[in-house]
């Protein structure tokens, strides 16, 4: 059941507590511990001192279902993507996923070996690519910042299509 | 005696809780990159504004991913029309070979790692599109492209 | 004011109480730990981050909270509850100054030790119902844990009851009241170090901290018993994972280091100065577990339990003991 | 230092490997023995103090597989090759027996290049699922051609449909 | 307090007490009707302090609830080999039901008869350092039986659970 | 008996404060449904076989010892509470007490009963 | 250590008799133990791939008495990704770009490596300066790649500490080998001939003021966890690999060590400026993880030492020798090696004249070394698998390549 059930979806309580609820989610984003190759290297020195993403609220959980971001650090290989897939299944709403570095992008250096597959998004959606190989630190939080803003207008989006409705 | 090595331990932590943090606040502050660090591949214009590319097509042949992608013609005097000059900066591994095989210094590694984007769109950016080409200027430069051309061909 | 009233507004400021504890906490300990670690921790939602917490909250919130498939679906929804309950209850009995805690009670400390028993059993139930196997590893270890170390915390306490003679927690603070040779404080740390040791130790197990954090060891059983809890239900652990760390704290600093009481200041203090003595010294007795939870590596379990059953609970008989012959020969 | 060829074949003729050739070459002592031979060799060899199983180099030359175990001996400090032909898909004899090092290498060996080693107690894939379709270090499986993989934009795929629902 | 407020407490967790253990007989999971046993233990914990018996109630929290509860879970956890060893048949036998009914009806009876010839309770339950003086003067004797008691589960314990062994 | 009362009205407000966050929390949230996403979490791989199998012996023994310890505690405050108004003979008593109850942990132990495993 | 050292350990092996296979086939190895009426019920979990303390994607399925292990089962290949096949189809000097990525955490080794065996294919003559960089470079590699060993054992210890603060030294060396190759982790510097370019002015204060902080860093290391009470025992006696079991499974580098062999390839295949440096290696001697941590503690204090006497002694010359541009070797075969932070790091190399190889293998240390756990876990608790794997520091892309 979600809120908007009860009070309807242009209701004022429904749009405002949508745009706090929102402002929460950028700012509580936890991700899931599960680095895959060479960018976890990266990821873990983004949580490192230098860089620390507590900074950001962004703190590591072991298990999906406490998760609310999957950073796909590294190459998906066909063994893998069922994992890939189960993990973010087993992520509870909402949740979101960042394809980090060149292979989880694209494939990248290793695309063209039959086994590997194109880019993550083939096995589940991406909200943002961090290129590099492996990115660093900085801009993966980078790319947290642009999932941030990207959660942020699409939350105005939706409250302003809703509007328009009403 | 038991419990030393503990209270060891919890000195350190306690010393460097001392040395206070180190930490770069990204956005607000950043790292000098060093001179050689290799991120995004950028174009080198001349002084003019026009392209130092001389369309010899030997970064697209040195990827060995293959991310770059350009396209030319050439004309009747042998001056060439870079259409677009691509590349995939989602599947790049920025190691460099690109720019050490430009015999025209035409290409650099830039320092530009703020690339993230939510746009699949984003992951291929054409660096050159529907400009001329520069003439190799010496002989010599150009004898090499076309030797190396010619030798993977 | 009809006593039920009374009891219910005591019942919500304790809430109100251990909910902002929750946040407090939760923050010092993301700062504490990141400043041990050289970090910095929550800078950017809000000045330092202090609303770090608060968002987190409301996002847990709104966060999806299912239950899996072929979970025991009453006993994984009644577990939170069963740890959230008691560890809620274990405030009701904290001494904040003389006269003021939420209900004066006869038998405060084994209440509250009591109350902190019953939080196993919930987090044994979490395990079991998750359907998970290192959820129920992880139970099976709290519950463990619970067995080894729940006698030696409670007979680390006997010498302090057998010295104050009363289980009543602000008599036990009012026992240490004035100094020995007019500068040591009359803390029962000083003539119950030993049992302040065992306290420690047993009462580190008892809060699942490290070196003890058995049931939630990361990187053996990833998140442990609460595996399979996302959402608000396992926001409520994590909750009373906190509240439990204040209680122990209170408890410690009640038992040993003179409750409210500031040393060397005979006079009557205001009840406000007294409230922010006990709450100091509680959350110093944090910082000091979060500095033992930034230092140390994880004890093994059979190493855990070892130590319990051969180490502490003979340890704990014998100061036992020992109390009782010198407050006979030294009264 | 490298070990005497001549005693090296002599003491593969002792423990009855028959055909086998010892000679110097550049990439060390390499002996050749038949296929079927390679797990006496091997055990001959561990006798001899060669019980260090440096790796299991396969390739594939087209018409055949070469199997090249590269052995070390840290008693006399040196090392030996030893090299076996077999055809596509053959059953090599397993040496894990005698150098347990193997039991991952040929598990690797097996699905890379569609060998099979007999004797082997867990003759699973080590790094592969079935997906992968063909051994893929054969000479005879292609990469992705560049229009496989090369695009202007990704071609998003939707996830399976989960129901959404709110109830 | 009043009388009515005591004697609603009593009524409630009597009714508690009763429907849990009616539960634990009912319920066909014995994981269940384990943690229904938890509730009786919780219930009668909280008909002591009804009855202000505090550190009885206390005691009952921490050795039933606390102790006794783990140790049945444990025993639960032991025997079952499957999950659906957990589920067990539920035949009521009528005559059984009657027995049990008829013990109750003749223990009331009995106490009904025998009500006179019991002590009356003193108004307000003794404090824990009365019952410590009684306990260590008038009843030292069972005091220390019990030690012995213990000690023979303790050692019965040891005994049974390491006879596999040695 | 306020802190009677108390006790009771803490147990039912903190009960009740769960109850009503989770019904709260259930109103505000977006839920979805699908097969993979209710497979039980075993590190992203297929569970083989249920976790609800036999346990351990070790555990019930150490719940048996507990069970006697916790109660042989329970009484040590009720003395501990009088020992300041008894005379030298309850010290005596208690350490006849405690005496045989260690015994039979001295023999636990040498059993190797607090082995574990 | 010294010639005598490898001979006297090579007796020692010699009497031990390296023939111990393992009786029941790995995989399949259980404990020893009767089932009786009472007999509990195992349990099969698996740990990773996504686990805390897996070290990326390794999966092990294990079965559970309790928290015994039973028996244990490593799966591989969730990182498979066809480096061997994909180097059949690239240039000589575009391989280096897909060995870095091998090995992720010691990119110049693997380099190094391949560089190595190509300069023995094509005969290539590398200047002093060249491999006294790689020497540099390597050593500096070896301490960062043993860093992150020593922040994840911390971790699957349970202690945090160690791993953030490993992270500053880390950085410190990142630092380094972004000004002097370009990158952090993926160096793609040491190329066949040499290296890229040449050592640059501004790393060598960098360099210094890292050793010279660094000693003292790893004394408090040393504080954090060796001289700890709790930490002590979770190491000691646990997940003890015998030499004769550690020879035959293939184990190198400090694993071998750690179970008392003196193998470095630095001394005993001594390449690049090694024969011309003072060092010593490090040796353990039952094998336990306890071993295999002070082994690596003490290299990490080794490696320090040797950047020392490398900085200084720098010559000057070129940077790389004269190779062409797309470089054709002769048709031949070629095996060279490294001692890589995990151990021998070989690259076997078959040219058929080709400007790309015919084949290439990555003879991966941890593949081997990993190789062993299904023979050591079972036995041990879940608590002690965490450590043992971790203390085999095991890089899963180098072992599915």
């Amino acid at each position: 059941m979600a809120l908007d059930r009860l009070t309807g979806e242009n209701s004022v309580l429904f749009v405002r507590s949508e745009q706090l609820f929102d402002t929460a989610r950028r700012n509580s984003l936890w991700y899931l511990l599960f680095g895959i190759a060479c960018c976890a290297i990266e990821m873990m020195h983004a949580g490192g001192p230098r860089f620390d993403f507590d900074r950001f609220g962004i703190f590591h959980r072991g298990t999906p279902r406490q998760s609310d971001v999957m950073i796909v650090a590294g190459t998906v290989n066909k063994k893998m993507a069922h994992t890939v897939k189960r993990l973010y299944e087993q992520m509870p709403n909402p949740k979101w996923v960042i394809a980090m570095g060149a292979c989880a992008s694209t494939g990248g250096p290793f695309r063209m070996y039959p086994n590997v597959v194109l880019g993550v998004d083939q096995v589940v959606p991406v909200d943002v690519y961090v290129p590099g190989c492996p990115p660093r630190p900085e801009a993966l939080q980078y790319g947290f910042m642009q999932l941030q803003e990207k959660i942020r207008s699409t939350s105005e989006e939706r409250l302003a299509a809703r509007r328009d409705r009403a | 005696m038991y419990g030393l090595g503990i209270l060891k331990g919890m000195r350190v932590s306690w010393r460097n809780l001392m040395r206070g943090p180190i930490t770069v606040q990204y956005p607000d502050e950043r790292l000098t990159l060093p001179e050689r660090a290799r991120w995004a591949v950028i174009p080198l214009m001349n002084d003019d504004g026009a392209p130092r590319c001389t369309a010899c097509m030997n970064c697209v042949r040195a990827c060995p991913d293959g991310i770059l992608d350009l396209s030319f013609v050439t004309r009747e005097d042998k001056t060439k029309h870079i259409d677009t000059f691509r590349y995939e900066v989602g599947a790049c591994m920025m190691c460099g070979l690109c720019v050490e095989s430009c015999p025209f210094d035409a290409l650099a590694m830039g320092h530009d790692y703020e690339l993230a984007t939510t746009d699949t769109a984003c992951l291929t950016s054409t660096l050159l599109a529907d400009v001329d080409a520069a003439s190799p200027k010496r002989e010599r430069t150009a004898g090499d492209a076309a030797e190396k051309g010619g030798d993977d061909a | 004011m009809s006593p039920g009233v009374l009891a219910l507004v005591s019942a919500l400021a304790a809430l109100g109480l251990m909910l902002a504890n929750g946040v407090v906490l939760i923050y010092m300990l993301r700062k504490v730990l990141a400043h041990f670690h050289l970090r910095l921790g929550p800078m950017r939602v809000g000045w330092h981050g202090l609303l770090q917490t608060p968002a987190d909250v409301l996002k847990l919130l709104t966060k999806e909270d299912f239950d899996p498939s072929a979970t025991d679906l009453w006993l994984f929804r009644l577990a939170p509850f069963m740890v959230f309950v008691p560890s809620f209850m274990a405030y009701l009995a904290i001494p904040f100054s003389d006269s003021l805690s939420f209900t004066p009670l006869d038998t405060g400390v084994l209440y509250t030790l009591a109350a902190l028993a019953l939080v196993p059993v919930g987090i044994l139930a979490a395990g079991w119902a998750s359907n998970s196997k290192w959820s129920l590893i992880g139970g099976m270890r709290a519950a463990a844990q619970q067995i080894a170390y729940e006698v030696p915390l409670l007979l680390s306490v006997i010498g302090v009851v057998m010295i104050a003679g009363s289980l009543d927690m602000s008599e036990i603070v009012k026992a240490q009241q004035g100094t020995w040779l007019g500068f040591i404080p009359r803390w029962f740390v000083i003539p119950q170090f030993g049992g302040f040791l065992l306290f420690l130790i047993a009462a580190l197990a008892e809060l699942n901290q490290t070196p003890f954090d058995m049931s939630v060891a990361e990187s053996e059983l990833v998140e442990g018993f609460a595996n399979e809890y996302s959402g608000m239900k396992f926001a409520f652990f994590f909750l009373a994972e906190f509240s439990n760390s204040f209680v122990v704290s209170a408890l410690a600093v009640t038992c040993f280091f003179g409750g409210w009481l500031l040393p060397w200041v005979p006079i009557d203090l205001p009840v406000w100065v007294d409230v922010a003595v006990f709450l100091t010294k509680t959350y110093l007795c944090i910082f000091v577990l979060m500095w033992i939870r930034g230092t140390l590596p994880r004890i093994r379990i059979d190493q855990l339990l070892s130590l319990g059953w051969k180490g502490l609970i003979p340890a704990g008989l014998a100061w036992v003991l020992l109390t009782g012959v010198v407050v006979k020969l030294v009264p | 230092m490298p070990p005497d060829a001549t005693a090296l074949s002599r003491t593969l003729v002792s423990a009855g490997v028959e055909g086998a050739g010892v000679s110097e070459e550049a990439l060390g002592v390499l002996a050749r023995v038949p296929t079927d031979a390679v797990a006496g060799a091997l055990a001959a060899l561990a006798e001899d103090g060669y019980s260090f199983l440096v790796d299991l180099f396969v390739t594939d030359s087209g018409e055949a597989l070469e199997l090249t175990y590269h052995l070390r001996s840290f008693g006399t400090d040196d090392e030996v090759f030893v090299r076996a032909v077999a055809g596509h898909g053959a059953e090599v004899p397993s040496v894990w027996e005698t150098h347990p090092a193997a039991l991952y290498a040929e598990r690797e060996a097996a699905e890379m290049f569609g060998l099979s080693f007999p004797g082997h107690p867990n003759p699973k894939r080590l790094l592969t699922t079935d997906e992968i379709g063909e051994p893929p270090l054969l000479k005879s499986v292609p990469l992705r051609a560049h229009h496989e993989v090369a695009r202007p934009g990704i071609v998003r795929v939707a996830p399976e449909p989960s129901q959404e629902d709110e109830g | 307090m009043p009388e009515s407020v005591s004697f609603a407490a009593f009524a409630v967790l009597g009714l508690l007490a009763v429907g849990c253990s009616i539960m634990m007989l009912a319920t066909p999971n014995v994981v269940h009707a384990a943690f229904w046993l938890l509730g009786v233990m919780l219930a009668l914990a909280g008909l002591f302090l009804a009855l202000s018996a505090e550190f009885l109630a206390l005691v009952q929290v921490m050795v039933y609830a606390g102790a006794v509860a783990v140790l049945l879970l444990f025993v639960v956890m032991l025997t079952l080999r499957r999950r659906e060893d957990a589920v067990r048949p539920i035949d009521f036998s009528w005559p059984s039901v009657g027995l049990a009914a008829a013990f109750l009806v003749s223990v009331l009876v009995a106490l009904r008869a025998f009500a006179p010839a019991v002590p009356r309770l003193p108004a307000s339950a003794p404090g824990v350092a009365e019952f410590g003086r009684l306990l260590f003067t008038e009843w030292v004797l069972p005091f220390e039986l019990a030690s012995l008691v213990l000690l023979v589960a303790l050692v019965g314990a040891v005994w049974w659970s390491g006879g596999g062994d040695r | 008996m306020p802190g009677h009362l108390t006790i009771a009205v803490f147990a039912m407000l903190g009960a009740g404060f769960v109850a009503v966050t989770l019904l709260f929390s259930r109103v505000l949230q977006h839920r979805s449904f699908g097969d993979e996403k209710y497979s039980p979490y075993e590190c992203g791989s297929d569970p083989v076989g249920p976790p609800w199998v036999q346990f351990r012996i070790g555990y019930y023994v150490y719940a048996l010892l507990f069970v006697v310890f916790d109660i042989e505690t329970v009484f040590l405050y009720p003395w501990a509470v009088a020992y300041g108004s008894l005379g030298m003979f309850v010290l005596l008593e208690m350490a006849v007490f405690i005496g045989i109850l260690a015994f039979g942990l001295a023999y636990a132990w040498k059993e190797g009963a607090l082995t574990w495993r | 250590m010294t010639a005598d050292q490898v001979k006297r350990a090579a007796d020692a092996i010699a009497a031990e008799g390296t023939l111990v296979a393992p009786k029941v086939p790995t995989g399949l190895r259980r404990v020893p133990g009767g089932v009786d009426a009472l007999a509990t019920e195992h349990l099969v979990v698996n740990m990773g791939p996504q686990h805390p303390s897996t070290h990326g994607v390794l999966h092990i399925l294990l079965e559970l008495d309790g928290e015994e292990i039973i028996a244990a089962e490593a799966s591989l290949g969730y990182l498979h990704r066809g480096i061997e096949k994909l180097a059949e189809h690239r240039r000589y000097h575009q391989i280096g770009t897909l060995l870095d990525r091998a090995d992720y955490v010691s990119g110049f080794h693997t380099e190094w490596a391949y560089s190595m065996a190509v300069e023995r294919l094509a005969e290539i003559e590398v200047p002093a300066r060249a491999e006294w960089i790689r020497a540099l470079m390597s050593e500096l590699n070896r301490i960062a790649s043993h860093l992150l060993w020593l922040g994840t054992f911390g971790m699957d210890t349970g202690a945090m500490g160690p791993f953030l603060y490993i992270m500053r030294d880390r950085e410190a060396l990142l630092d380094i080998f972004e000004t002097v190759s370009g990158a952090r982790m993926m160096f793609n510097y040491v190329r066949p001939g040499g290296v890229v370019m040449d050592f640059p002015l501004q790393a060598e204060p960098l360099i210094r003021a890292f050793l010279d902080t660094w000693d003292g860093y790893l004394d408090e290391y040393h504080d954090l966890l060796t001289g700890n009470e709790i930490f002590r025992p979770r190491v000691k006696g646990i997940g003890v690999i015998p030499r004769s079991t550690a020879v035959a499974f293939g184990m190198t580098g400090a694993c071998l060590r750690g179970s008392g062999l003196p193998w470095d390839l630095r001394k005993t295949r001594p390449y690049g400026p090694y024969a011309e440096l003072d060092f010593e290696v490090p040796l353990g001697t039952t094998g336990d993880n306890w071993d295999r941590y002070m082994v690596r503690m003490e290299e990490m204090r080794w490696a320090a030492r040797l950047a020392r006497q490398l900085l200084d002694g720098l010559p000057e010359g070129d940077f790389t020798a004269k190779v062409p541009k797309v470089l054709r070797p002769p048709a031949g075969e070629v095996y060279a090696a490294v001692e890589s932070p995990r151990g021998e790091l070989g690259v076997h190399i078959l040219s058929d004249g080709s400007d790309v190889p015919y084949r290439l293998r990555l003879r991966s240390p941890a593949l081997f070394n990993l190789s062993v756990v299904d023979e050591v876990l079972p036995g041990s608790l879940i608590a002690d698998a965490v450590v043992t794997v971790g203390s085999l520091d095991i890089v899963l892309g180098e072992i599915d390549r």
